[in-house]
Formats: C-alpha cells, structure tokens, sequence
C-alpha cells in the first residue's frame, strides 16, 4: 500500500526553546525544507513517539518564515514532556490542521480581539499577521486578560502593541500584585469601555470555555452581530482527522471543521459552550 | 546511564503482588537490565542502606508501626508506588473497618487481643503521598510493565478512568447481568483486561471505583434484576471499603 | 440482477470453498441466546438463526486495538506506519449489520481517508443473510427502514426453506458464483418464491416499531434537546460504555502510544473509545463538555438520530438492538424514542404502514 | 569446646513468605532462648469471613496467601462443600487435582530456584546468580512462568485463581486449553530433567533429628493431596474432622507462641512428611529421581525438605499430564460450568452444618473449618496453616543444631539457621491467628 497514512509524522526541529512563565514555554521549529504554511487560528498535533501527540495552536504568523512558534502549558504527558526538550531536539508534526481565522472575510473591517489566558496563543498569530499587513485592516482593538500577572505571555510583545497608535490594547488581571499598575477585574469588564461601530466590527474571542459565556453576552450588548463574533473551541483532540469522535459537538468535528466558529454557527449546535 | 535503584516493600497482604513478578518469566531479565533491584525481602538477602529512586509497597497499613514505616520509606525515595489493591485502595484488609477494632481483635485473638494492636485500615495513599498506583488484586502484570515503562520515561500514569465493562465488552463475554448475576464491572476501574469475567467469574471491583461511579444507578439495576441491595454493598466493601475515607470530587 | 441457488446441504462446501482462500467468521453461539461473529472453519459451526451478534462485525474493519504505526526514536522521531490488514470472508452478516457497516465505510472514506480503515475493508468479502422475521423484541430495523437490504454486500443470502437464493452484488460475489461450481441459476419459480417471502415480511415489519414516520425523527430531534428523558437517563445510566462498545456505527477510538521496555522502540495504535467514558470529553484544566450521563447519553442519541442526517444522509442507528440488550440499566432505545415522541405529541400509531419506502432508503 | 556468647538475631527473615524473625541467646555455651517470631501484621481473616456467604468465603480467604492462593481456595470450598453437604463431580474433583498439582509445581519451584539455590550456591539472592548461573536463572523463570501459564488456562491465573468456586469451575477448559496445558507441561519435562540434574550435584547440610510425620494418607494408590485422613509416621489415623485434636495447639511456658504437637514434642507437615508418608505411591519418575539423588523414607534431615519437593514436582509435572490426558479421553462436559453468584443462582442447596477442607497444599496440610447456618453465611471460621504447625518443629531443630555448630562463627550459626527455617519454606503472610507475637526487650 502506497497511500500515505494520516498518522504519518514529519520531522520537526527544534530551533529554541523559551521559557514564558512558570507553566509556558515557546518553542520555535523548523520543518527541513518546507514551511508549514498554516493560516491563522490552526493548529498541529505534535507528537512524541512512545509518550503521544496534542494538539498545539501554532502562535507565529504566517508572515514568519522558516519556522513557526508554539507555547506550550505543562499540563500532563506530552506537554510535560514536551517541556524537557530542548534545541536540536526533534518533534513529530501533523497538520496544519483545522478552519483558521477567515482572513479574508475580516479584511477591510475592524477587529476587537478578546483573549483570556492561553488564548492569546492562536490570537497571537492573527494578530501579528494584522498588524504585518495593518493596511487592508480597519480599527483594532485588543483585549486580554488573564488570572494574575505572572501568568502574562509575551511581555514584549504586548508592550510592542501598546506602542503602536494605529492599535488599542488594553490588559486586566483577575487578581493583582504588589508591581501590577494595570486594571483589575475580569476580562469582561474591559468589553463597555471599547468604542466600536457594530457594523463593520469583527470580534474574535479566544480563551477558557467559561470565558465564552460572559464575554459573548457583553458583545451582544454592543450590538455586534452574531456571525461576527468569531470564537475559537478546544476540545480533547486525538487524530485532528474528523474521525476519532473526541471534539465532536453536534454535528461538528472541531479539529476540521473548527476550531474557529462564528457564534451564529456555535449557537445552534447544543453544548457547544 | 544510572539505573534506579528500586525497593520492594511489604504490609499487610497476601504476597502474592510480589509473586507476579516472578511470573513474568524471562522478561524479568529485561525489566532487571533496566532497572536495579536493591531490596526486595521476599527472594533477596540484601539489604540496602541509602536513598531509593522508587519503592513498590505492596499491602496496606494496618498497624501503628506501620504508619512510622511507611513514612520513613517516603522519606527515603524519590518516587513510590503502591503496588496491588491492599496498597492501593486497602483491598480485603478493608472489610476489617467493617466491624469495631476490638471486636474483630477479640474475636479472632480471645483474651489475647492485647497483643495485637491494630489501627483501621488504611491504604497508602490516605498515609503519605504516592506517585504511581498500581491497583489489582492480584495486579495484572502488562499494567505493571506499563507503570514501570511510564516511571522510567518520568511520565505519569494514572489508573483508567472507564469501567471494566468496557473491557468485557472488547473481550465480547457475555454480560453476567444476563445471567441474572451481579457484577461490579460498571462501576470499577478498568485496565485488568476484564480479568475475572473471561474466566467466568464477576467482577468483585478489585481496582477500585471509578472517579464518579453511579453507586444509586447500580443499585437500581439491581432491583431490575431482582437481585438484593444488601448484596451489593458487600460486594463493594469487599475491597472499596477503604475508599469511603476518601473525599471523592 | 443476478439471483443464483445454493442447496442447503451444500452451505457447508461454500464454507469451506471460502476457507481455502482466506479467513471465514460467521455468526456462532456462545450460550444464553448470545453470538459471536467468529473464525469457521465448517459449516457446522456456524449458526443462521440468530440474534445480532454481542460485537458487532465493525471489530474486523475497526479491531478494538489497531497498530497505526511502530516506531524507533534512537536516530530521532522515526515512524513507520503500519496498515494491518488480512484476507476474511464474513458470512451470515444481517441487513442491520449491513447498514452499520455502509455507515463505518462513509466516514473512513471521507476525506481525509482513513488508509487502515480502508485496506481492511478492501481485503472483506461480505455475505449477507436476510432475517425473515424479527430477531427479538429490541430490534428496531424497520424504523430506520434496514429490515431489507440496501446493498453493501457481495453476495447476499435468502433462506427459501429447502434452498438458500443469492442475490450477486458485485464482481468478487461473482467470482465466487463461478469458482466455486456449487451455484445454479435461479429460476422464475425461485424468484417468485423470494417475492412471496418479501411480501410476508411486509406484513411482519408493517409498521414502525415505534409510532413515528421515519421522516419525523430529526424534527423530533430537533426539539428535543432539553428533554427531561435525558434526565431520567442521567440518573439510570451507570457510564459503563456497553452501549456504544456494541453499536455498530460507534467508531470513536483512542490513540496511545506503547513502548518496548528500552523506551526507544514501541507503537502507535488506536483503541475503542466511547463517548460514554468519564474522560471522552475531559480537557486539559478540568473542564468536562459532558460531565453528566445524561449530556453523554443525549450526544449518543443524537450522533444515531440526528447529526448523520445532515452530514450522511441517513441515520445511524442501524436498528439491530444491541444497545438495548447490553445495558444493564435497561435503557432501552425504543423506549426512550417513545418517551421523547409522547413529550412532543408527535404520537403517530400507524407510522410506517403506507410507507412504500421500504425498498428505497429515504432522503432528507 | 569453649564456652561462647552466641547472640543471634535475624530481624525480617528474608526469602521467606512473609516477615519472621530468628532469636538465638546463648549464654556460656548454654542454649538460652531459641525463638521463631513472626512479625507480620495480624490481618484478620477469620474475623472478616463472619457474616460472608461461604460462597464468598473462597475469594477472601485466596487472598490469606498468595503463594498458596489455590491451596487456600481448594481448603476453602472443600469446607464449604463439607458444611452444606455438596458432592463435587468426578470431572470437578479432577480438575482441583490438577489446580493442586500446578501449585505444588509452581510453588517448589519458586522455593527451589528462587530461595533456597543461592544458599546451596553460596550467593545472597538469585539477583548474582543472573550473571554466574544465567541459564539455571533463565530456566527457573522459564519453569515458573509456565507453571503459571498453566495455571491461566485453568483458572485464570495462579494468584488467586478465578474460575475455580464452591460447586466447580465457571470456566471449563475448552479441547484447546486442554491441549494447550499438555504442550506448556510436555515442554517442562527437558527442564524438569535439568532441574534433577542440577539437584544432584548440590550439597545440603547435613542434619538429623527424628520428630513426626503428618500427612494425609489413603488406602489407594494414589499420593493423597486433595482427599485423605490424617496420618502420622507415629501411626496416627484420623478423619480430617478431628483437626483440632491433630493439631493440638497448645501454649508453650518460654514463649508465647502457641505451638502444635500430636504425638510428641512437635511435629513437621510438608513435602517430606508426604514422602515420608506415601513415598510408594509417588510415579515411577519421580521413585527414579528419589533413587538418584539418595532420598529414601524415613528421612529425618529437614534440609532435605528441598529435596522432596523436587520428587514432589516431578510427580505433579507427570500426574498433571496423566490427568488431562483422561480429561481428553473423556471429554470435559460443559453443562457442568458453575454460574457464579452469592447464592450461586440458587443452583446449590444450602444447609447449615459445619465442614472441614483439609488439603495438602505446598507446605503441608492446610485446614479450613467453617460454621455456617441455614443461609450459608459464615458463623465461625478458623484456619489453620501448615506453617504454624511446623513452628514448633522448626525451634526444636534449631535447639538441637546450635549446639551441634556452636564451633562455627556466627555468620555461620545465622546462616545456618536461616537455611533451616527457609527449608520448611515458611509462608508466614497466612497470618491468620495460628501465632501469637510476643515483643522482646531488644
Ligand atoms: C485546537 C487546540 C489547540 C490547543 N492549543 C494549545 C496551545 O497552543 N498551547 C497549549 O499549551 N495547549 C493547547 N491546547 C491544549 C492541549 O492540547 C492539551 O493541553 C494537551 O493535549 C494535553 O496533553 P498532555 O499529553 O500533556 O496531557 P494528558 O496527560 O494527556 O492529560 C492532561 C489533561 O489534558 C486533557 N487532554 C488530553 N488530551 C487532550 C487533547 N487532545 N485536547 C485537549 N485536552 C486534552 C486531559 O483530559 C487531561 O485533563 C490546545 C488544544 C486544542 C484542542
Ligand atoms: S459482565 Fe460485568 S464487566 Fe462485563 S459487561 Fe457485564 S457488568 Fe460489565
Ligand atoms: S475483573 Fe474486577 S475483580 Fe477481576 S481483576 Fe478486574 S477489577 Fe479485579
Ligand atoms: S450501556 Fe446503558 S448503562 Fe452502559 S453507558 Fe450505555 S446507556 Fe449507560
């Protein structure tokens, strides 16, 4: 038999490795000889032979050539894992799987990105790719919140956004500490404060599944229409090929048919959020 | 590279744990080219001093100076693994909390009771703190190379969270319920290859319960069955009864 | 239409015809009204009367643990997949096994394809057999209209008493009409006997098992979501996984990774997994989609009832019962579709009868 | 001879079933104390079989010993079975003839290979001998392993079988576990040889002290293992209801350890108590072995326990054989399979009565009583372990050698005595009640 197998893996390397905070690291890879030409808010199963795979939003733009970012929170096998690695090593790479952000669609309108905790991971990658091409986009506005400021990813960067004047960015921790100047409070408190013409506004949401909720409630009060409000939903992934039945929620598969849905579409499926 | 240096040891129990090991045949040979075996009292002599990379408890506390045991083993290794049922949930040695200590002690001892201190039984975990847990009673012997293969690449391995039945059902046996029998396969711990009911026995739910069982769920099916109650609390303290200590989320 | 005739006392030479050339199973009793789709080696063996199996024949196009691919990471992340696959002969397989199986083969196939799935079941030669009437009282193959065949087989047998007619489906059904000389052709006479035998069962399978036009289920469906019949299942079901282990459409599986003892070399394979499984849904940070038996038992009816509709066109239950004998907890599907239709009032007592549709699956 | 402190004490016996300790104090020369502890943590069986169905009781009391799991089992049910009246099957008892024999195999192999070799070898554990003896290493595992491969065919596994139950078996075997079990045990037989090979040219200590013999015995051909009386080299014949008179615990002013004795000061149950017992109805191979290696009956040496347990595995290795051989002429009947359950559905009749197993388990007769009333839930349960009535044997030996080695150091006493008591191959995790622990000032 010929065919290739879904499960086949390519040779990813490690080019280097960052420590983010505690719980994250940012790995940057490298497929020999290709690029993984993924788009935004897509995802890949990285795999470690003998320990398994997971799927992991790929953080970098698709502006960045020769090799893309993933971080990675320690949580259990293959992330723990994961974090023993280092430069040089290898990883197995599948994908890139999934429906990203629709680029295309967004273009020409404004963008107010909602990102709580690990959420900023694929959001990252949007977000670089709309500030790399600033010019077919509208007003943007990013919104990001996490538990507590230890917990904050990609400092530099963030202090990067805040700099620029074509984008508002605006931060909260749900719990201070004594340096922390910012706001205080849960993400959603950020939302009545954002100036926005509903019209033409895309808002992409990505965070914990009780985010969701609140968050979505108070974009529908600013009168964003609900196929413009675009969240992204992570399930318990296995084969990222539509088939093993984990990341089902009605009748989709997350990993093919997500995990970007608008919430017009996420509305009608029960239990989705 | 160093290989870890790994203990055997022993509480209340029946022993036969240990014994599966030597049931491994010569793939034991292999397991001992990995790992260093440096006290193990069933079938060594030697005795060892220092500090363990990972200690196997077999059987549970029972006794007062086993609770100052067991917490000086913890003290000595850098990884423990409660080995077998009795080890891992208390096992049989549980029914004894079934009755009043001094009763049991008086029964089985007579006047002599005093000489016999007891505590109530308790499985490691309730003690001090356990890495791995190999439960079974007797373990199944591809879950301890499985435990054993997950230590040596430091990764985790927490016990299957689905029940028996699904097994059961992998092994196409024929359901005892259709028997008109009691099983506790719904509600225990997979990963023994639904042992006992390939051999045409129930399951006694030696591996403990799964993390949210529907203990009212299993009772009515028994009332379906018109099968008593009373039959299968017992069956569940047969091995579980030490698990009612445990603050289940 | 091809129709050929196999003398009864002649089964036995088929079967072993067929078990020169590859593995055969066939339906075989294991006690206690229960069967098992297992190896043959004669006919004898082999049982024709019988309920739907314990597992059903998905364990040979899915086996409950499949090696996906071995692997040795001494000079890196080195992976062979591995597509398993051999040569079998499944012979007696009901229309409701039938249809599972037209079910398994639409998702494999979609895209991307699933070249373990698909090897295996390139390498199967099917061999139907019509139940004449129903197997027990939890079938439910007239409701999803799977009581007659729909295709999905190479040869497909009808028992005519004193004589089996084949219906030939396909070129490898044809290949063994013609290779193993124990066929004759069937005669008008034969044909018409298999009309009259139809025609009985039209009046066996009059009506649907339970009183809703085939057509309506999604709409029930559709309104059913906040049912308060999940709810009483919350509190029966005990999560023990039977229920999909034994469907034949259920295919979700787990993949795991094994290592050899020198942790370097080992495989890949996937396993059945079920969605009734307290940690299917369970992602990292605790949160469980479907936390409550009840949401897991809801998700089972609607992957059979509802989502395939949209997606495949047809339902997924394949009406052959087995989830209702193997809960413990007396869950019983047919039940629990008459408690969803009674709560919407969707009570139609003689679904099913004016139906013609019975030759011809419907359409959404 | 000088007259020397000797003060021994060996805490946690090890290579022995379960925890014991060894006290030696001399004094002078003269024997002071000379104890055999037992340390393990009472468990309590007997305490928890009150209340339990006698259907139930076979599954708990499996778990008293895992080395001796099957013998466990078979006393149990064989007492269940006594109390409620139930006659097992032809076919039944055949099969518990052949689980007993697979124990008895597997158990003399592991104490032959695993315990006692590296004394006679001259090495701490069998772990050294992996690189000075791998083949004998390799064969021993490979005996074990097959023995227990055996037994997974029969009853599941070995610890703690599953299949076999009050009233008979749930699983029988099918024709191909029956020819399975024939290829696993036909392949045993090369090793089996080497095994008696490798036995002849070890050396074991030479000892004697005259004691009694307990075994069962029979009035027909064959080595009585499952069913029997209570026989003794002093002429004792008892029906195995009378165990407590045979057993005849009793308090001891030195210690307070309740001892056994019958017709003298102690007296020794096991593999050389059966030979010296029914060594004529041993098979002809294992009569062969016996001859080659010089065991002949009346053997008074206790180190050659080890010894009889060879003869003994070649015996079961050829009965087993034998057995399911028959077993495949007959055919097994399958209409014969148990349907487990507490009240095993109402399939056996209950009545109240008291019974007793007495069975011939690795280390000597194991007995099993059981009280049961009208439901068949358990009013009164007691075990008696064959290691608890060679307690008092075992001090005995040890009071006469240690005056016989006073000249050696102590290493060599220690080792001495630990090789006395490894050769009753003691299981003393069966805890039950059989000894009470007494705490020396140390
Ligand atoms: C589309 C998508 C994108 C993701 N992106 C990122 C990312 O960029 N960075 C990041 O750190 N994490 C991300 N995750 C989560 C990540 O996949 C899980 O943390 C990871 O699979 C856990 O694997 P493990 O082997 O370390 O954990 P395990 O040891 O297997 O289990 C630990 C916990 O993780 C849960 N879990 C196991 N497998 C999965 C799975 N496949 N999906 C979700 N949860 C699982 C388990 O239920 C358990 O609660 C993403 C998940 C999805 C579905
Ligand atoms: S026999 Fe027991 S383990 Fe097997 S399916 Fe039935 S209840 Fe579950
Ligand atoms: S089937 Fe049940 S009792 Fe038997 S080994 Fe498995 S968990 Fe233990
Ligand atoms: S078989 Fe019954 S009890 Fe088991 S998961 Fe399915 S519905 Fe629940």
């Amino acid at each position: 038999m010929n065919t290739k197998s879904p499960y086949q893996i390519k040779i990813g390397k490690i080019l280097s490795v960052k420590q983010m905070t505690s719980m994250e690291k940012m790995f940057e890879i490298a497929l020999p000889g290709e690029d993984l030409s993924h788009a935004p808010g897509q995802f890949v199963e990285v795999s470690l032979l003998g320990i398994g795979e997971a799927p992991l939003s790929v953080s970098s733009s698709p502006t960045k050539q020769g090799s893309f970012e993933l971080v990675v929170r320690k949580v259990g096998k293959l992330t723990g894992a994961l974090h023993k690695l280092k430069a040089g090593d290898e990883v197995g790479i599948r994908g890139p799987f999934g429906q990203g952000f629709p680029v295309r669609i967004l273009e020409g309108n404004d963008l107010l990105f909602v990102a709580g905790g690990l959420g900023i991971v694929p959001l990252r990658s949007l977000i670089n790719f709309v500030i790399g091409n600033r010019k077919n986009f509208g007003k943007v506005d990013i919104l990001l919140g996490c538990r507590n400021p230890k917990e904050m990813l990609f400092h530099e960067e963030l202090a990067g956004w805040k700099e620029r004047l074509d984008v508002n960015f605006n931060c909260t921790v749900d719990k201070a500490d004594p340096d922390w100047k910012g706001n205080v409070g849960l993400i959603t408190s950020l939302i009545p404060g954002v100036t926005l013409d509903s019209e033409r506004t895309f808002a992409v949401v990505v965070g914990p599944p009780i985010m969701y909720k609140f968050v979505i409630m108070k974009l529908l009060d600013k009168n964003i229409p609900e196929r413009q409000i675009l969240i992204s939903l992570e399930r318990h992934m296995k084969c990222g090929l539509g088939k093993c039945g984990h990341c089902q929620i009605g009748n989709t598969y997350c990993c093919q048919d997500g995990p970007v849905f608008t919430y017009e579409k996420v509305k009608a499926i029960g239990g989705a959020i | 590279m160093n290989k870890p240096k790994v203990s055997f040891f022993d509480f209340a129990c029946c022993e036969g744990c240990q014994l599966q090991i030597a049931n491994m045949g010569e793939l034991l040979l292999d397991v001992l080219g990995a790992i260093d075996v440096v006290e193990f009292r069933e079938v060594m002599s030697e005795k060892w001093v220092g500090e363990f990379d990972v200690v196997f408890v077999e059987g549970s506390i029972t006794t007062p100076q086993a609770i100052e045991h067991i917490k000086r083993l913890r003290a000595r290794t850098k990884t423990l693994v409660a080995y077998g049922s009795c080890a891992a949930i208390g096992g049989v040695n549980g029914m004894k909390n079934n009755y009043k200590l001094e009763d049991i002690r008086k029964s089985v001892y007579g006047k002599d009771a005093n000489f016999f201190p007891t505590v109530e039984t308790k499985a490691i975990h309730q003690v001090v703190k356990v890495d791995y847990v190999i439960p079974g009673c007797p373990v199944y012997l591809p879950e301890v190379v499985a435990v054993l293969k997950a230590f040596l690449a430091g990764l985790p391995r927490p016990v299957p969270d689905n029940a028996v039945c699904v097994e059961c059902k992998l092994n196409e046996n024929i359901c005892l319920y259709e028997r008109g029998v009691a099983c506790l396969g719904p509600i225990t711990r997979a990963g023994c290859n639904s042992w006992c009911i390939n051999h045409g026995n129930i399951c006694y739910g030696c591996r403990g319960l799964v993390s949210n069982p529907n203990t009212k769920g299993a009772k009515d099916i028994l009332e379906k069955y018109s099968l008593s109650v009373d039959l299968i609390a017992n069956k569940m303290n047969m091995y579980n009864k030490c698990g009612e200590n445990d603050n289940r989320e | 239409m091809q129709y050929n005739l196999l003398n009864k006392n002649q089964l036995n030479d088929l079967i072993s015809f067929l078990a020169r050339e590859q593995k055969v199973v066939a339906p075989v009793a294991q006690g206690l009204n229960n069967y098992a789709f297992t190896e043959i080696k004669n006919g004898i063996q082999a049982t024709l009367n019988y309920i739907p199996t314990t597992l059903p024949p998905k364990k040979y196009f899915m086996p409950q643990r499949e090696t996906l691919a071995t692997y040795d990471t001494t000079q890196g992340q080195n992976m062979d997949p591995v597509v398993e696959h051999e040569k079998v002969a499944l012979f007696g397989v009901h229309t409701c096994d039938l249809a599972g199986i037209q079910c398994l083969n639409m998702v494999f196939s979609e895209k991307p394809k699933d070249q373990n799935y698909l090897a295996r079941k390139n390498a199967i030669t099917i061999i139907g057999y019509e139940c004449n009437a129903y197997c027990d009282r939890f079938a439910s193959c007239r409701l999803v209209h799977n009581h007659t065949p729909n295709g999905g087989y190479d040869l497909f047998m009808t028992n005519l008493g004193d004589k089996f007619i084949l219906h030939v489906n396909t070129p490898a059904g044809e290949k063994i009409i013609e290779r193993s000389h124990l066929f004759s052709l069937a005669a008008k006479a034969d044909l018409a006997a298999l009309e009259r035998l139809r025609q009985k069962k039209r009046e066996i399978f009059e009506k649907n098992e339970i009183p809703i036009e085939h057509e309506k289920i999604p709409e029930l469906f559709d309104k059913s979501y906040q049912s308060k019949v999940w709810a009483d299942l919350d509190k029966r079901c005990v999560a023990c996984g039977n229920c999909t282990n034994v469907c034949p459409s259920c295919y979700c599986f787990d993949v795991i990774d094994e290592p050899n003892l020198d942790l370097t070399t080992g495989r890949r394979y996937r396993q059945w997994d079920s969605c009734q499984n307290e940690t299917f849904a369970k992602v990292a940070g605790g949160e469980n989609f479907r936390k409550e038996r009840g949401a897991r038992q809801r998700h089972r009816y609607y992957r059979k009832f509802r989502f395939p509709i949209e997606k495949f066109s047809r339902f997924f239950c394949t009406g052959c019962g087995r989830c209702s004998r193997a809960c413990m907890a007396k869950i019983d599907l047919k039940e629990t579709l008459v408690s969803l239709i009674k709560e919407q009032g969707m009570e139609n007592p003689n679904a099913g009868r004016q139906s013609t549709i019975a030759e011809k699956p419907a359409t959404f | 001879m000088s007259k020397r402190n000797v003060m021994v004490n060996v805490e946690y016996l090890t290579r022995v079933e379960g925890h014991g300790n060894i006290v030696v104090n001399v004094k002078e020369g003269k024997l002071e104390t000379c104890q055999l502890q037992i340390v393990e943590a009472p468990r309590f069986f007997e305490g928890m079989l009150q209340g339990r169905s006698i259907f139930e009781a076979q599954h708990i009391t499996s778990r008293i010993c895992g080395i001796c799991a099957c013998g466990h089992t078979l006393a149990s049910i064989q007492a269940a079975e006594d109390a409620i009246g139930f006659i097992p099957s032809e076919q039944t008892i055949k099969l518990r003839k052949l689980l007993l024999h697979l124990e008895n195999l597997d158990s003399h192999i592991l104490h032959i290979y695993l315990l006692v070799a590296p004394d006679l070898l001259g090495v701490k554990s069998f772990v050294p001998l992996i690189n000075s003896h791998n083949t004998v290493v390799r064969r021993a595992l490979r005996m074990k392993k097959t023995c227990n491969d055996v037994c997974d065919v029969l009853v599941g596994r070995h610890v703690h079988p599953i299949s076999s139950i009050v009233g008979g078996f749930t699983k029988l075997p099918t024709e191909k576990a029956l020819d399975d079990m024939l290829h696993l045990l036909n392949g045993l037989k090369p090793d089996m040889d080497a095994t008696v090979g490798l036995a002849a040219t070890l050396k074991f200590p030479a000892f004697a002290r005259d004691t009694e013999y307990v075994a069962l015995v029979s009035d027909n051909n064959e080595y009585p293992m499952l069913m029997g009386d209570v026989g003794s080299t002093d002429g004792i014949r008892k029906n195995k209801k009378e165990y407590k008179v045979l057993t005849n615990e009793f308090v001891v002013p030195h210690s307070s350890a309740k001892h056994c004795k019958l017709s003298r000061d102690s007296f020794a149950v096991g593999a050389l108590a059966r030979f010296n017992l029914n060594a004529d109805k041993l098979h002809p191979k294992a009569k062969a072995a016996a001859q080659a290696i010089g065991l002949k009956p009346k053997c008074i040496n206790p180190y050659l326990n080890t010894a009889a347990q060879l003869i003994e595995c070649i015996h079961s290795l050829e009965d087993s054989i034998a057995i399911i051989e028959t077993l495949k002429q007959t055919g097994i009947n399958h209409d014969e399979a148990i349907v487990v359950g507490l009240n095993e559905n109402k399939m056996i009749p209950v009545k109240a009565g008291s019974g007793v197993g007495a069975v011939e388990v690795p280390r000597g007769i194991l007995y099993h009583n059981y009280e049961v009333d009208d439901k068949g839930i358990i009013a009164k349960a007691n075990c008696i372990i064959p290691t608890g009535q060679n307690i008092n044997n075992m001090e005995h030996d040890m009071k006469k050698l240690v005056p016989e080695i006073l000249n050696k150091t102590d290493e060599e006493i220690t080792l001495a005595l630990e090789m006395l008591i490894r050769a009753y191959d003691p299981c003393l995790s069966c805890s039950a009640h059989f000894l009470d622990v007494k705490f020396v000032n140390r």
